[in-house]
């Protein structure tokens, strides 16, 4: 598999979002491949929090396209899509700091990420008529097989309140993967792991990528991780993209280790 | 042009009595996110309290101006302690509950508050003695502007500033906002954050107590229910102004009064509520966080 | 000792608190101060026998949260209560014993007995309804009354002026109601928490002052009377056997919303509901459009409220704008929060206590409201989650079973 | 099992408090009206007034050798309360029903003693639908309908105060919303004034300012306003800040002793509808007397025509010889009977014969009759 076959998935050209007078995101262009885990790393205030929400839809970025190439679809422009229209066409997300239903089940949580998927109206639910019933036991099985796959099965009807917080994070991308994306956007998912979270996490993205066919782009901090799993690195630095390569070429860069690994010897 | 300016003058003195209170629910708001429903009552309690001891200072025979001294300012320390109680009841042992029991709390506050004042004294309306003369001066101009419309309106400008002057300088105001700004912080910084919360119910009780008093006096009358109306526009203030932003709250009162006075002078004021309800929703779907309140964005 | 001083201490600031308003009471016209001396004894001790009794309770209260933090465990553990209702079987014999009973209400007992539940029922339906928008969807409504009189008034003006039957309008009176919910939903969608509180709030008013205004429309405020009550094959009836009719047709659409909502509950679109209130940007961020949620939730509520609206006419036969005022919406609401949000059985218990005490509390009936309101402070304080917490449903796998068993 | 036991407990509880009280061979008079809240203040007076009757009553020995029971409700002035309370009395087996006090309540709980044909009869409730309509045959009053006060009302301006521009104000409420639309009709009919604003001014509001400019620039000479005292205090106050000379008229709701009270100087003046003065007949002082010997203040509203209606009711029992309805009804509408508003029989739709109202006006903090 050389680079020149893979589709791409997502393209972003020339991205720019502004909060007032600030230039959070400088025009980045950056594009995830069929088949690749993709990180975007930087120094805290980089702009990679500010980018995944430009790209999921909680933002209308200021300038720049974000183009996604779905299979079997044409090229869409989703720029100020809503997000839930993002999330439709393909791409879902996890959030930095973890956005669960805190007092829905384990398994709600995940059943609500089949919620695009699905199409059950008011009539349906009232009279649970024959396809209800059936898509209703679809969303069940399907939410629990993904969480026997993140590990989480036992816990399917505890509240998800109560999870350790490395359950957690997994749930959070049980629930993101339950929307069937062909990209899978992680905003820090080793936050806060122990070495044993992290390494777990590390099987399962890689997982994710080979054999439910997702790729991913992923913000992390936890370096050791990255390189372990990434084929590609964006860096970023105050809104603006300063480098992209394999792992073994931004280690080597110089701009990225005066930026950013630089800053964290000092720290 | 004469009725332009008879309106506006009204519209200015309804608008500072409603932007006195619509300050208390800001204030409460800003620190604790609580709609303090019971606050309308606050200041019916002030103009009741006032009304209690004109009573009896006026039937052991007092005159003029000290009955109006010592009114007012019994009329504010009591709506102050009510405030203080109110908070240390119904809403701190509600600090960390789910967001809505405070504000049943609060509904459940004003009911009962109500309906005290209803049983302790009586449901009629009681005549409220004029405690503002009559300026000699003003008599040419009395049918545009009386002298207690006057005294309001010089009246809550003082406050105002004097409330500026209290947030931007003194410590306790310093304290205020920044338990406004994040709680948790304050706290580690030192900051008796329940002081200060208890401190933000006392000025504003202050506050709906003056209201109350200046209402009382410029309306002649007072009864138990006075305060859920009052209360409901000074809160739609408030929000229109944007809710917990002080400035937000007199602009908010102010543009409610004066949208109120013209729509009932220009238009009718069959439909006065839904005038203001009207410019409040019209406001809000434009301007989602109220005219000067700060368009919070989510962290994500 | 501390304990004493602190409740005197507590005591003698209530007899400063209530000095002014319970003890001096002026008559300014015949220049007469009445001194009530005997209400400080009476405050005093009051004040100083509940301020143990408080602390008592808060302590308690404190405790158990500790322990809730301390161990996870303790709780997960579900009340006794709760532990009775996921009992399936008991559950069952439950329901029919409850069934039963309110089959034969009318028969055991008179008419004016059957009048109260007619009037309780008609705010359980009201409150399920609204347990929709703000127990399920978390869209604090205070103006929920104003769908209760959309229902009424097309019941009462479509009849009057028509000469539509009951039956006829009843739905009619959901859908316009359901209709009018998306109408006032469509601006207020941007608006979160509070801002929709006070714009709700603000619709409830309005629909009040156009109803009193727009006289040649909805009669203006001395109201529609005469309206039919429900009819049975053109039967005639008398007072107790239209009541009992009226009474079992109150107690199918009670049936109704609780099958409805509680299959709503369970659903796709449930769920869509809760993870709205839970967290709105996760929840569109998982593919839930939100306006359409939000939306919906709206428009169900509204149509229950809309449905029993229509029944409310048919069995008072007058309506006028007065019965649509913010206390209402309040008592309504008081009902979903304390019966306890979601939860369709503390719902329904929230609105019989609510209802029903107050009358059978005619004796202390200058005290109602004072209770009332009381009570709503104290619930609150105590027991914040309502009566009966929502649970979620459990599902069931194969294999997890034995899992969990194995444990 | 438990469980079963304590719904057999809570059965066995809703059943004895359901039962009614065993039922002694009385007359038994409903009483209905607000007794709580904040409209307590209008029916208070006329519940205590049916207990001062039947007190006495009974004292003589009682209806038709029986003794009289009072059975009495608090509806709060809400229709959908009402009903409930209209059927209690049903149940409870009331004979005659004294009530309700609001229009609204009035009309909503009719219905319910019509189908058990109890003959209903009002001491307040003016709306003039009530027996205009036809459709309350049971319904009879001891006060004059609002349509006649409007009537007045509209005459006294016209005659006596010689208005040119006529404004006319309401509360927005049922009935001075209701008396304002009357008095509007009337002028309107009348070729020699002009209606120059017709507006309803929101009760509760902080203050009028704005409506009494507006009087002030569509330059009325009488201002009529069909409400309660307490908004009517609050414009006559504004309207005297504004140095306004435009005359105040306005409607037996205002004309309460509160109106004077909390109005004070500006209520000097002032001219109201309201039943016509009674002080010269005997029994209306000696009521009066009754009420405060027994209760050591003044009687408040409907205090008098709630003492007439339980007269003329237990009367009208006592000369029909029973309880029957069409016997009831036919002696109330045949038999005179004295009564504090004076000596009354009721005609075919239910109002009073010989009850009528007068213009009052504010002199020296006193109501005085214009004659």
């Amino acid at each position: 598999m050389s680079d020149t076959t893979k589709r791409t998935l997502l393209e972003v050209k020339g991205l720019t979002m502004d909060f007032g007078g600030l230039r959070a995101v400088d025009s980045i262009d950056l594009t995830v491949s069929e088949g690749e885990i993709a990180a975007l790393i930087g120094p805290n205030g980089a702009g990679k929090t500010t980018f995944f929400n430009c790209v999921t839809g909680i933002y209308t970025p200021t300038d720049g396209d974000i183009l996604i190439h779905p299979k079997d679809k044409p090229t869409r422009r989703v720029n100020g899509s809503k997000p839930n229209m993002v999330t439709t066409l393909g791409m879902a997300r996890t959030f930095q700091n973890i956005r669960l239903f805190p007092d829905m089940t384990v398994l709600e949580n995940v059943m609500i990420g089949r919620h695009c998927r699905t199409k059950t109206g008011l009539t349906g639910a009232i009279l649970r008529g024959k396809a209800a019933r059936k898509e209703e036991q679809e969303i069940v099985e399907s939410s629990y097989t993904l969480l026997e796959k993140v590990g989480l099965g036992e816990f399917a009807n505890e509240y998800s309140k109560n999870l350790p917080y490395g359950a957690q994070r997994r749930l959070e991308i049980a629930r993101a993967m339950a929307t069937e994306p062909f990209l899978l956007l992680l905003d820090e998912p080793a936050a806060g792991m122990n070495p044993q979270e992290t390494a777990d996490l590390d099987a399962l993205i890689c997982r994710i990528r080979d054999v439910e066919k997702i790729a991913i782009l992923l913000i992390e901090h936890d370096m050791k991780l990255v390189m372990n799993i990434s084929d590609t690195i964006h860096v970023m630095e105050y809104g603006k993209k300063i480098a992209t390569g394999t792992p073994q070429q931004i280690k080597d860069n110089p701009k990225v280790i005066e930026a950013y690994l630089g800053e964290e010897t000092e720290a | 042009m004469e009725y332009f300016i008879e309106l506006f003058l009204g519209g200015l003195t309804r608008g500072s009595i409603y932007a006195l209170i619509a300050l208390g629910y800001t204030m409460v708001y800003g620190i604790i996110q609580l709609i303090n429903f019971a606050h309308g009552e606050i200041y019916m309690i002030g103009a009741f309290v006032a009304y209690i001891v004109c009573g009896v200072l006026t039937i052991y025979g007092f005159h003029g101006v000290s009955i109006l001294i010592i009114a007012g300012l019994l009329a504010i320390v009591y709506s102050c302690a009510y405030g203080y109680t109110l908070e240390k009841v119904a809403y701190r042992p509600l600090r960390n509950a789910p967001r809505l029991s405070p504000l049943i709390s609060a509904i459940g506050m004003s009911i009962f508050l109500q309906n005290y004042v209803l049983l302790a004294q009586t449901p009629d309306f009681l005549p409220f003695p004029a405690l503002i003369p009559d300026f000699e001066f003003m008599e040419p101009i009395a049918h545009i502007i009386g002298s207690p419309e006057l005294v309001i309106l010089v009246t809550t400008l003082v406050t105002m500033i004097m409330l500026t002057v209290l947030i931007k300088y003194t410590k306790i105001g310093k304290a205020m906002r920044a338990t406004q700004q994040d709680m948790s912080m304050a706290r580690l910084v030192g900051i008796n954050v329940d002081r200060v919360i208890s401190t933000t119910f006392v000025i504003g009780s202050a506050l709906a107590a003056i209201g109350g008093v200046l209402v009382a006096s410029y309306i002649g009358q007072v009864n138990f229910y006075i305060g859920f109306i009052a209360g409901v526009k000074a809160f739609t203030a408030a929000v229109l102004g944007g809710i917990g932003s002080v400035p937000g709250a007199v602009l908010g009162g102010l543009v409610l009064g004066l949208t109120e006075s013209f729509a009932a002078g220009y238009i009718s004021s069959d439909y006065e509520d839904v005038f203001a309800f009207g410019l409040l929703v019209l406001i809000l779907i434009l301007r989602p966080s109220g005219i000067l309140g700060r368009a919070t964005k989510q962290k994500v | 000792m501390k304990n004493i001083k602190q409740s005197l201490a507590v005591s003698l600031w209530f007899i400063f608190l209530t000095f002014p308003l319970m003890v001096v009471k002026v008559n300014t016209s015949d220049q007469l101060v009445q001194w009530r001396w005997m209400n400080i004894l009476w405050i005093g001790l009051a004040t100083f026998v509940l301020s143990f009794v408080w602390r008592y309770a808060l302590a308690r209260k404190e405790a158990r949260q500790m322990a809730a933090q301390s161990g996870q465990d303790e709780q997960d553990k579900p009340s006794r209560i709760q532990a009775l209702l996921e009992d399936q079987s008991l559950r069952y014999k439950a329901m029919i014993a409850l069934l039963i009973f309110a089959l034969a209400f009318p028969w055991v007992f008179d008419t004016y007995q059957s009048t109260i539940m007619i009037s309780a029922l008609i705010y359980v339906v009201l409150g399920l309804g609204l347990n929709i928008t703000v127990g399920l969807a978390g869209l604090l409504d205070l103006g929920y009354v104003a769908f209760f009189a959309v229902g009424a008034y097309s019941y009462a003006l479509l009849n009057h002026h028509f000469g539509l039957g009951f039956w006829t309008i009843l739905p009619v009176g959901g859908i316009l109601s359901c209709l009018f919910g998306v109408i006032l939903g469509f601006p207020i969608l941007r608006l979160r928490g509070d801002y929709l509180a006070i714009v709700t709030l603000g619709f409830g008013m309005i629909i009040k002052v156009v109803l009193e205004n727009w006289s040649d429309f909805s009669f203006g405020p001395s109201g529609i009377a005469n309206i039919d009550k429900p009819g049975l094959f053109g039967l005639k009836m008398d007072i107790a056997a239209s009541t009992t009719y009226i009474y079992y047709i109150m107690i199918g659409l009670v049936v109704l919303t609780i099958i409805v909502t509680a299959r709503l509950k369970n659903s796709r679109i449930g769920r869509a509901w809760i993870a709205l209130r839970e967290d709105e940007i996760a929840c569109v961020a998982m593919g839930i459009d939100m306006a359409r949620t939000k939306l919906s939730a709206y428009a169900l509520g509204a149509f229950w409220a809309g449905m029993v609206g229509v029944m409310f006419a048919a069995k008072t036969t007058f309506i006028n704008p007065a019965s649509f005022t913010f206390m209402e919406s309040a008592i309504i609401l008081s009902i979903v929060v304390l019966g306890g949000m979601g939860s369709i059985l503390g719902v329904i218990l929230g609105a019989m206590i609510l209802i029903l005490l107050p009358e059978y509390l005619r004796a202390f009936s200058e005290y109602r409201m004072i209770i009332f309101g009381a009570a709503m402070v104290v619930m609150m304080i105590f027991r914040p989650q309502g009566i009966i917490s929502n649970v979620r449903q459990k599902y069931e796998f194969k294999g997890l079973k034995e899992k969990s068993e194995n444990v | 099992m438990k469980r079963f036991n304590l719904l057999l407990v809570a059965l066995v509880v809703c059943v004895s408090l359901a039962s009614p009280a065993l039922a002694a061979d009385t007359i038994k008079l409903g009483v209905a009206g607000p007794h709580s809240g904040d409209l307590a203040p209008y029916g208070i007076p006329a519940m205590k007034a049916a207990q001062l009757v039947v007190k006495k009553i009974n004292a003589n020995g009682g209806v038709l050798g029986k003794q009289v029971e009072l059975l009495i409700q608090d509806d709060q002035c809400k229709p959908e309360i009402a009903t409930n309370t209209a059927t209690k009395l049903v149940t409870q087996g009331a004979d005659v029903v004294l009530g309700h006090i609001c229009s609204g309540a009035t009309k909503a709980a009719l219905g319910i003693y019509k189908d058990a044909k109890i003959p209903v009869m009002s001491p307040s409730a003016t709306n003039p639908g009530l027996t205009q309509s036809g459709d309350y045959p049971n319904f009879y009053r001891t006060i004059a309908s609002d349509d006649m006060q409007a009537k007045l009302a509209v005459n006294f301006a016209i005659d006596k105060l010689g208005a040119k521009k006529v404004a006319v104000l309401h509360d927005k409420g049922d009935y001075g919303k209701g008396f304002a639309e009357f008095a509007k009709k009337f002028l309107d009919e009348s070729s020699k004034v002009k209606v120059v604003l017709f507006e309803g001014i929101t009760p509760g509001a902080m203050d009028y300012s704005s409506i009494v400019q507006k009087i002030r620039r569509a330059k009325a000479d009488v201002l009529i306003f069909g409400g309660y005292h307490p908004e009517a205090s609050k414009l006559v106050a504004q309207m005297k800040r504004k140095r306004m000379k435009t005359a105040f008229l306005s409607d037996d709701g205002v004309k309460d002793v509160s109106f004077i009270k909390v109005a004070g100087a500006a209520a000097e003046g002032a001219y109201m509808t309201g039943p016509r003065d009674l002080s010269s007949i005997p029994l209306n002082a000696a009521a009066t007397a009754e009420f405060k010997a027994a209760y050591g203040e003044d009687p408040g509203a409907f205090f008098k025509e709630g003492y007439s209606a339980a007269l003329a009711l237990l009367n009208a029992i006592q000369k029909a010889g029973s309880t029957d309805y069409a016997a009831v009804t036919k002696a109330l509408q045949t038999q005179y009977v004295d009564t504090p508003v004076g000596k009354i029989k009721f005609d075919g739709k239910g109002d009073a014969e010989g009850v009528g109202f007068s213009v009052y006006q504010v002199k020296g903090g006193k109501f005085v009759e214009l004659k």
